[in-house]
């Protein structure tokens, strides 16, 4: 906050007197025609501007992912969560693997340059590479296991080569090649500006503000403080070159305002003071349905948006009953999800009829992935008591001793299912997984201790996880050039099973070398064929099995705009080629709605 | 005869609750007072005195109002005046007041000084501040109160300081008559004696020319006033000179407050008017008869049937009872 | 005694008060007896349904005897109800758009408008300036549109279990009326339903008896705590007076809600019962009741039958007991009573701050607030998820202050006029 | 003279006293929460990490830079050590962020808003209850009644209502925020404005729940004084009724000073909701960033300086108290 207290409480004194000052203009509003305005992506102030660190809580500018934010800081490349394609952005054309898969290959853009003119080259590439393995930051961290390095051959070409196993086989190609268009190129003459200044230490390396910051990114910081967050475009942007948009982008502002809670958001994405909405805006259709209001999604009916990750309940598998996968199977049909999705997302998600239940998220990409036919048997859509019942009476596990709950063995099945506090849709949601097990005898109840807490007891893999954690909501990941596979890894791969802080998944504790095998295998795999009936053999598994269950469908992020200053946004249907994914503008190829945007009123 | 400083006649106020009932706390009550005389008036807690002290101000406000009768103060018959020409003229000037819990009287949060001023100004708007300082240091002297007294908070004052203070207050304008209602009953003994003699020293100085002392110990007022009424249930049930009432009580509420016992003066302070058995009537629907009906041992049918007068008996001499005056006598002495 | 509660009824203030607080005390006890439904059961498939009363379209059709009114006004209600004035105007803007002459365009003949329409819309039409939001708005026009002057029923059709195949059931005409009556399905939620798709009125008169409840136990905490340290306090004195004197301070220059928020927030929510948090709210307010209780016992500690019971060799506990309490009984009760209100308002800001009680075991009324506000039910303009529970803590809170000036006006003479 | 430094110096002692006491509580009670707050920060980092090696080395960077897994009294003197160089540690839900980074950037807003809006309430309720007290009739039985009304509706649906009404029906006021949407803080006109325009439903929420309760405290005071002794004494002495009435609102005035600062804590613990429901950026908005953020630090240190906000104003109110009243003069020399 850079409004000094003299002024504030200076300022009281006119307040109760309201009313008879005649303001002057100033220069210091942001023209409306001007600004674009976000919400819902940056929740508390902006620490820094420093590309290495992951920690500065700055949404806008550093948010390097599957979908990496590329408005101040550019990646190789950008991908289309909705075709599940890489396109270059900084690179020039595609990237190439060597026929062993040992060496990935790409070249930079020639036009390609800093916001301080000079070009951007392969050295800054490579350079930024080796910063995050010297001073150990978070991305190196994450990638080191996969990547032996990066070099730069000649002013233009890089090549990553991949750090290959014991048998001199790349070990996850995958993850190599999400490299190019998850992690951001930072100019090498700015890092070493920033070494010198920090002397080499590590920790100061990544607490530094970096307010000098040099980058490629058609917008630059210009302002931040509790309240909002604003970049400036860059009019000498490289990407105005016929190479890449051909033109700007055509807000000049992008501001970020910095709501406290969902309901302030809402308040002013209804009154236009937001643009873009990437929040969860309960009953969305209200907005034009009752209030009339110019504000659309990219569906113009429910789900309205494209759902990407699955947000799941786990089984834990070393609950007493839960370990017996007819349990298991019978409270996942039992629950209704179309309540689920009614109530807990108001509709914002695809029903499990529409989109029927596998690992895969609804996009177009994913759902290909996989053999619909071969597992249409082993899906359901939820609600489903009578089968329920059914299998429950059939597996000998009925209700002995007339108290109104089955038992298992003579011992009462009675869970606790969880969910972090506060998260309001996950908890109306488990409400619902509770609701299911009245229907067909199995005791569920709710509890929902503190995100604090919960978490703590979750990532804890290596003990058995306590009472009160017999089902449990947890994410999974959303869209990213590495998926399905990385999230399918995620839900059912053993190899996080023992880990003392398991940030990753598999939480319950499910283990099957038959899926494990598979999971090791797929990043390997390049026949289409081949990977489609690897995929579909994993769904089968795990609808098998039934380790977790997924309870809805989010998108990867919330898109509700408002037309009252801005019109073109990305809808479905709207002719763009390759479709610009409805990701507020701001992630992957999803920039690219940036450039199409025209004013309602010019 | 002298002149009367002060007459009343048939004198009747009420309360009125919230609950819109009447309680008429003084019921025709009629008294006189000369110039140079002390009138005591003596009764139990709750039969009136202290509403007939309010009253006879002839200044009224909620809860308690005018009903009936007349005031006559100093030849000037003041029932009729605006509330605001008594509050100007008679009120601390002609008749002056000292309440029952001196100890709360003075405003906590004023020097005495100023509260002197309020009190002198509101009469006399022409005086200034340093007259009003010279008349009151001087008259704190002549009742031997030091002047610093006067630039005190009270709250700084203790008890019998701030009675005594109280006092020297209420005289500041030099009242014709004073109406003291129990002056001493929150003091201690020797505190009881000071204010006694220096309410006193006002008649014999001359700062007052008449007082009206109340009490509901009956035999103080035997060293303090010259006659005596007493009081029962808003009514006057005797009135007479001290001598007459404290030794030769005629009606059975007198001679049940006095007892037998007589001097010395000792004994006479222990007995409580208390000591009658059963409480005074509820004032809201008074018994139609006798009020003591209820409490009299000589109590007779008709004595409920009857509402009585008081009767006069020559000399300023009157009480109010059924009973003839010989046959009560009779009684007390078959008693005895 | 009697007379004390004579005197306390014929107070207006208390009377009124007294009135409103049991009408709602009643509700809650009377209500569960006639309505059974559980409270937190999710009754709708949707959420924020508004108040109404439902009826089964299924049953409506499948097992009500159908009659036949004949109506004028119904064709032109229906009508209306699709197409308003402003549709109308939005129609003739887009056929102006596409080119119709304006001239052949009269918005007030609906049939004529109606065929125009059909023959020029184009929901891939993308008209200069036409924003997403007004696109949209088109297509569900269109499709509302779509037999909108048809005379003729609607036909219902079954899946044949046999043969698969669609098969017509029955033709609803335009005059076929059900008696809701006979419907056999009719729920009415006359709050409509909240976030969680439950029964808003149910689950209120539930939240208000676990708030009274809270409210209640809260209060009486805080009063006996106080009570307790008022009398030892102001009969004691001396340390222990300056011992509670200073807890008592230091509880009140702490702001209690502070300390409120860092207790519960220190239990955590999932120890967080109802109890648990009225427990909390007891056990931070009771400095006020301390403060008086101790300035009355210390006007009375000195009287003339308290010495006497003191002489007469009587225990502290026994003249606290039969000495002092009975001369402050009534203002206890009006301590108890404002504490009361205070721990139901309490409630309500710990829970909407998060803090309040675990949500699935009840509902309270600052839960269903705080869902409410979660939801942003008072800006999506939902009134009926907010604005009862905020009538409801009003009510209670007000009739119990109006309870507390009139027992004030009967037990404190100084209020008397 | 001596009377006075008394008074003081016990004051003084027992504003020191609890001031250890609450910051005492203030550090313990949010760290008794059960679970692993670094946990939180090392969820954030490890998103898109997909080796547990890595997580492993940023959870125990964050365990140390915490020191959570320092035993308590050691955390506790290094927590006062830090405090008194006004550094009161990271914020979880923000980290980086510092607290008092955190704290310095709201807590003026909350000081504008608070202090004048809950003495304008104090002064609007005070001449309402004393007009009441006074006037009777008419005045009282609609003022009281409607007084009561409002001091009993809780902080929040006060603030919620004025939303509704001017914010979101009639549109008379913004609804959130501490200045314009589209404002860049600056010193223009234009700026000033648009923080005068902010400032208005919260002002207002906090004051009309202000006044109540107040105004009923006021009245209640003035009705006990206009029949107390001194008042019954001066008129049978023929003081006029306006200087009567000068001595009675006076004497009822200064109770409601200690009121004032006996309640002080309370009214602050409202107006946070009136923040919190306008998203206005002061502290009660960072309380409950911090409580839904599991940011214990943050919890601690809001709630230190709030209570160190009404300590202070209690402690100023009660000296203020002291130095007119005469009452407590006479009481100390005793």
């Amino acid at each position: 906050m850079k409004l000094n207290r003299f002024t504030i409480v200076a300022l009281l004194l006119v307040m109760l007197i309201t009313g008879t000052t005649s303001p002057s203009v100033a220069q210091d509003t942001l023209p409306r025609n001007e600004t674009l305005y976000f919400n819902g992506q940056q929740w508390g102030s902006v620490v820094g501007w420093n590309p290495y660190s992951n920690s500065n809580n700055n949404a806008m500018a550093i948010a390097q992912q599957d979908n990496a934010r590329v408005l101040m800081f550019e990646t190789p490349y950008l991908y289309n969560m909705l075709d599940g394609q890489v396109y270059p952005l900084l690179a020039d054309g595609p990237y190439t693997w060597n026929d062993s898969r040992t060496e990935l290959t790409f070249s930079i853009n020639p036009a390609a340059h800093w916001s301080d003119d000079t070009p951007v080259t392969a050295e800054d590439v490579a350079y930024t590479w080796a910063t995050h393995v010297k001073y150990n930051t978070p991305t190196a961290a994450a990638n080191v296991d996969y990547i032996a390095d990066i070099v730069a051959t000649d002013p233009q070409t890089v090549v990553i080569q991949a750090k290959l196993n014991d048998a001199g086989v790349t070990v996850n190609p995958l993850l190599v090649q999400a490299y190019v268009s998850t992690n951001y190129v930072v100019q090498k003459a700015w890092t070493q500006v920033l070494e010198e200044r920090v002397g080499g230490d590590a920790t100061a390396l990544l607490a530094d503000p970096a307010e000098d910051v040099v980058a490629s990114g058609p917008y630059y910081k210009f302002f931040a403080d509790d309240s909002k967050v604003v970049l400036i475009r860059d009019d000498n942007y490289w990407g105005q070159d016929a190479s890449m948009w051909g033109k700007l982008p055509a807000p000049k502002y992008l501001a970020h305002t910095i709501f406290k809670d969902n309901a302030a958001g809402t308040t002013a994405l209804q009154a236009g003071e937001v643009d873009i909405s990437q929040q969860f805006n309960s009953n969305v259709q209200s907005f034009w349905l009752e209030n009339g209001l110019p504000i659309s999604t990219y569906l113009p009916e429910a789900p309205y948006g494209i759902g990407a990750s699955l947000p799941t309940a786990f089984f834990n598998l070393n609950s007493y009953g839960l370990d017996n996968a007819v349990v298991r199977r019978a409270i996942a049909i039992a629950v209704d999800y179309p309540t689920i999705i009614a109530n807990a997302m108001t509709n914002q998600s695809a029903t499990f009829d529409q989109v029927p239940r596998s690992l895969m998220n609804p996009t177009a990409g994913e759902q290909a992935l996989y053999d619909h036919d071969a597992v249409a048997e082993l899906q359901w859509a939820g609600n489903d008591i009578e089968t329920a019942n059914a299998i429950l009476d059939e597996a000998g596990i009925v209700d002995s001793d007339g108290d109104g709950w089955r038992e298992l063995d003579g011992q009462k099945l009675t869970y606790i299912a969880t969910c972090p506090n506060g998260w309001s849709d996950w908890q109306a949601a488990i409400e619902v997984v509770a609701a299911a097990g009245k229907e067909i005898g199995i005791d569920i109840t709710t509890n929902f201790p503190e995100w604090s807490v919960y978490q703590t007891v979750v990532t804890k893999s290596d003990a058995p996880l306590p009472e009160g954690y017999d089902i449990f909501m947890m994410w999974s990941d959303g869209a990213g050039p590495t998926q399905p596979w990385s999230r399918i890894r995620k839900m059912l791969s053993s190899e996080f099973n023992g880990m003392t802080s398991n940030w990753n998944g598999n939480w319950g504790g499910y283990s099957n070398p038959a899926a494990d095998e598979l999971i090791q295998a797929i990043p390997q795999e390049t026949d289409p064929a081949a990977l489609k009936e690897m995929y579909t053999e994993l769904v089968r598994i795990y609808l098998t099995d039934i380790p977790s269950f997924t309870l809805m469908y989010r998108p990867q992020s919330f898109h509700t705009v408002n037309e009252s200053v801005w019109t073109n946004f990305p809808f479905d249907g709207d002719g763009t080629n390759p479709p610009v994914p409805p990701l507020d503008l701001m992630d992957g190829w999803s920039v690219a709605g940036l450039y199409n945007l025209v004013l309602v009123n010019p | 005869m002298s002149r009367v400083l002060l007459e009343v006649n048939e004198l009747t106020t009420n309360y009125i609750t919230r609950f819109r009932e009447n309680v008429y706390a003084v019921d025709h009550v009629s008294l006189k007072v000369e110039e140079g005389r002390s009138l005591g008036i003596a009764g139990e807690s709750g039969c009136g005195k202290s509403t007939l002290a309010l009253s006879l101000m002839g200044y009224y406000f909620a809860p308690l109002h005018y009903s009936g009768g007349e005031i006559i103060v100093d030849g000037q018959n003041i029932t009729g005046m605006a509330p605001d020409d008594v509050r100007k003229t008679i009120l601390g000037n002609e008749i002056s007041y000292i309440p029952q819990a001196a100890m709360n009287a003075l405003n906590p949060t004023q020097k005495v000084i100023h509260f002197i001023e309020d009190v002198i100004q509101a009469h006399h708007p022409e005086t200034t501040k340093k007259e009003i300082y010279e008349l009151a240091s001087e008259r704190f002297e002549l009742l031997g109160l030091s002047p610093k007294v006067l630039q005190k908070y009270s709250v700084e004052l203790s008890g019998g300081m701030k009675q005594r203070t109280v006092i020297a207050t209420s005289v500041i304008l030099s009242p014709k008559v004073l109406i003291a209602d129990e002056p001493s009953s929150a003091l201690d003994v020797t505190s009881q004696k000071m204010v006694i003699k220096m309410v006193m020293d006002l008649m014999e100085k001359g700062i007052i020319k008449a007082l009206i002392f109340i009490t509901h110990e009956l035999p103080l007022l035997y060293h303090v006033t010259d006659d005596i009424m007493v009081m029962y249930a808003g009514q006057i049930v005797e009135k007479g000179t001290v001598d007459e009432v404290i030794f030769d009580p005629i009606h059975p509420y007198s001679k049940a407050l006095m007892g037998s016992i007589i001097v010395p003066e000792a004994g006479l302070r222990d007995v409580k008017l208390t000591a009658i058995p059963g409480t005074p009537p509820n004032l809201k629907k008074p018994p139609s008869g006798c009020r003591f009906a209820d409490r009299c041992k000589f109590v007779m049918p008709e004595c409920r049937a009857v509402s009585v007068n008081l009767r006069d008996i020559g000399e300023g001499r009157a009480y109010r009872c059924i009973i003839p005056e010989e046959d009560l006598r009779k009684a007390y002495k078959n008693e005895g | 005694m009697k007379h004390i509660i004579g005197q306390v009824f014929r107070s207006g203030k208390f009377l009124v008060g007294f009135v409103m607080f049991m009408a709602i005390v009643l509700t809650v006890v009377i209500y569960p007896l006639f309505i059974k439904d559980e409270p937190l059961d999710i009754v709708s498939r949707g959420t924020f349904l508004p108040p109404g009363i439902y009826v089964n379209v299924y049953d409506s059709i499948e097992f009500s005897p159908r009659y036949t009114l004949i109506l004028d006004e119904a064709a032109a209600r229906r009508i209306a109800s699709k197409l308003s004035h402003e549709d109308r105007l939005a129609m003739q803007e887009w056929l102006v758009a596409m080119g119709v002459p304006p001239n052949k365009i009269d918005i007030e003949d609906t049939a004529n408008l109606l065929e125009l329409w059909e023959n020029t819309f184009d929901p891939t039409a993308r008209i200069p300036g036409m924003t997403n939001a007004d696109r949209n708005y088109y297509i569900r026009l269109n499709s509302a549109l779509d037999g909108l002057l048809a005379t003729e029923g609607a036909t219902v059709a079954a899946v044949n279990s046999e043969t698969g195949v669609l098969e017509e059931k029955d033709v609803i005409d335009q005059t076929d009326y059900v008696n809701v009556g006979e419907v056999p399905n009719i729920r009415l939620l006359p709050l409509g339903t909240d976030n969680f798709g439950r029964d808003v009125l149910t689950e209120l008169v539930k939240a208000t008896g676990v708030s009274l409840t809270i409210g209640f136990v809260a209060g009486i905490i805080a009063t006996s705590i106080g009570l307790v340290f008022g009398l030892l306090s102001g009969y004691l004195g001396g340390f222990v007076d300056d011992l509670i004197g200073f807890l008592n301070n230091l509880f009140t220059v702490i702001p209690p809600l502070m300390l409120a928020i860092l207790i519960a927030f220190s239990i955590g929510q999932d120890q967080r019962g109802a109890y648990t948090v009225a427990v909390v709210i007891g056990v931070t307010s009771w400095p006020w009741t301390s403060r008086a209780v101790r300035a009355q016992v210390i006007s009375l500690r000195n009287r003339d039958h308290v010495n006497l019971s003191k002489l007469s060799g009587h225990s502290i506990a026994y003249i606290l007991l039969t000495d002092i309490l009975p001369y402050i009984a009534s203002y206890v009760v009006m301590a108890l009573i404002l504490q009361i209100s205070q721990g139901i308002l309490t409630e309500a800001g710990l829970s909407i701050l998060g803090l309040g009680p675990r949500t699935t075991d009840v509902p309270t009324l600052g839960l269903m607030m705080s869902w409410a506000m979660i939801y942003q039910a008072p800006i999506m303009g939902i009134w009926w998820a907010y604005f009862p529970v905020i009538v409801v803590i009003a009510v209670i809170s007000f009739s119990m202050n109006l309870m507390n000036t009139g027992l004030d006006r009967v037990f404190n003479p100084a209020l008397r006029e | 003279m001596k009377a006075y430094r008394n008074y003081y110096l016990k004051k003084i002692v027992w504003f020191v006293i609890t001031l250890q006491c609450a910051f005492i509580l203030n550090f313990i009670l949010p760290r008794m929460m059960p679970g692993d707050p670094v946990a939180g920060i090392v969820a954030r980092m490890a998103q898109g990490m997909s080796n547990a090696t890595g997580v492993q080395a940023v959870y125990e960077q964050y365990t140390e830079l915490f020191g959570t897994d320092k035993p308590m009294l050691e955390q506790f003197i290094i927590y006062v050590r830090n405090v008194f160089h006004g550094d009161f540690g990271y914020s979880i839900s923000q980290y980086p962020r510092t607290v008092a980074d955190v704290i310095k950037s709201s807590i003026w807003w909350t000081v504008a808003l608070q202090f004048p809006a809950i003495i304008v309430g104090w002064i609007l309720g005070n001449t309402l209850g004393a007009l009441s007290a006074y006037l009777r009739k008419g005045f009282d039985n609609v003022l009281l009644p409607i007084s009561i009304f409002f001091s009993n509706l809780p902080a929040f649906a006060m603030a919620i209502i004025l939303l509704v009404i001017f914010g979101v029906s009639l549109k008379w006021a913004p609804t959130s925020g501490g200045y314009g949407f589209d404002m860049i803080p600056n010193n223009s006109w234009e700026f000033v404005w648009s923080v005068i325009v902010h400032y208005q439903l919260p002002f207002w929420a906090i004051v009309l729940i202000t006044i109540g309760g107040q105004a009923i405290g006021m009245r209640s005071m003035a009705i006990y004084e206009l029949n107390a002794d001194y008042v019954k004494y001066a008129r049978f002495l023929g003081v006029k009724d306006r200087k009567i009435i000068m001595y009675v609102f006076r004497n009822a005035m200064l109770p409601q000073i200690t009121g004032l600062a006996q309640s002080i804590g309370t009214m602050v613990g409202g107006a946070l909701f009136a923040e919190i429901i306008f998203s206005y950026p002061g502290l009660g908005s960072t309380i409950l960033t911090a409580v839904r953020g599991g940011d214990y630090p943050l919890i601690s240190a809001t709630t230190l300086i709030i209570t160190i906000m009404s300590l202070v104003a209690f402690f100023v109110l009660e000296i203020l108290y002291g130095l007119i009243d005469p009452r407590i003069k006479a009481a100390q020399s005793e």
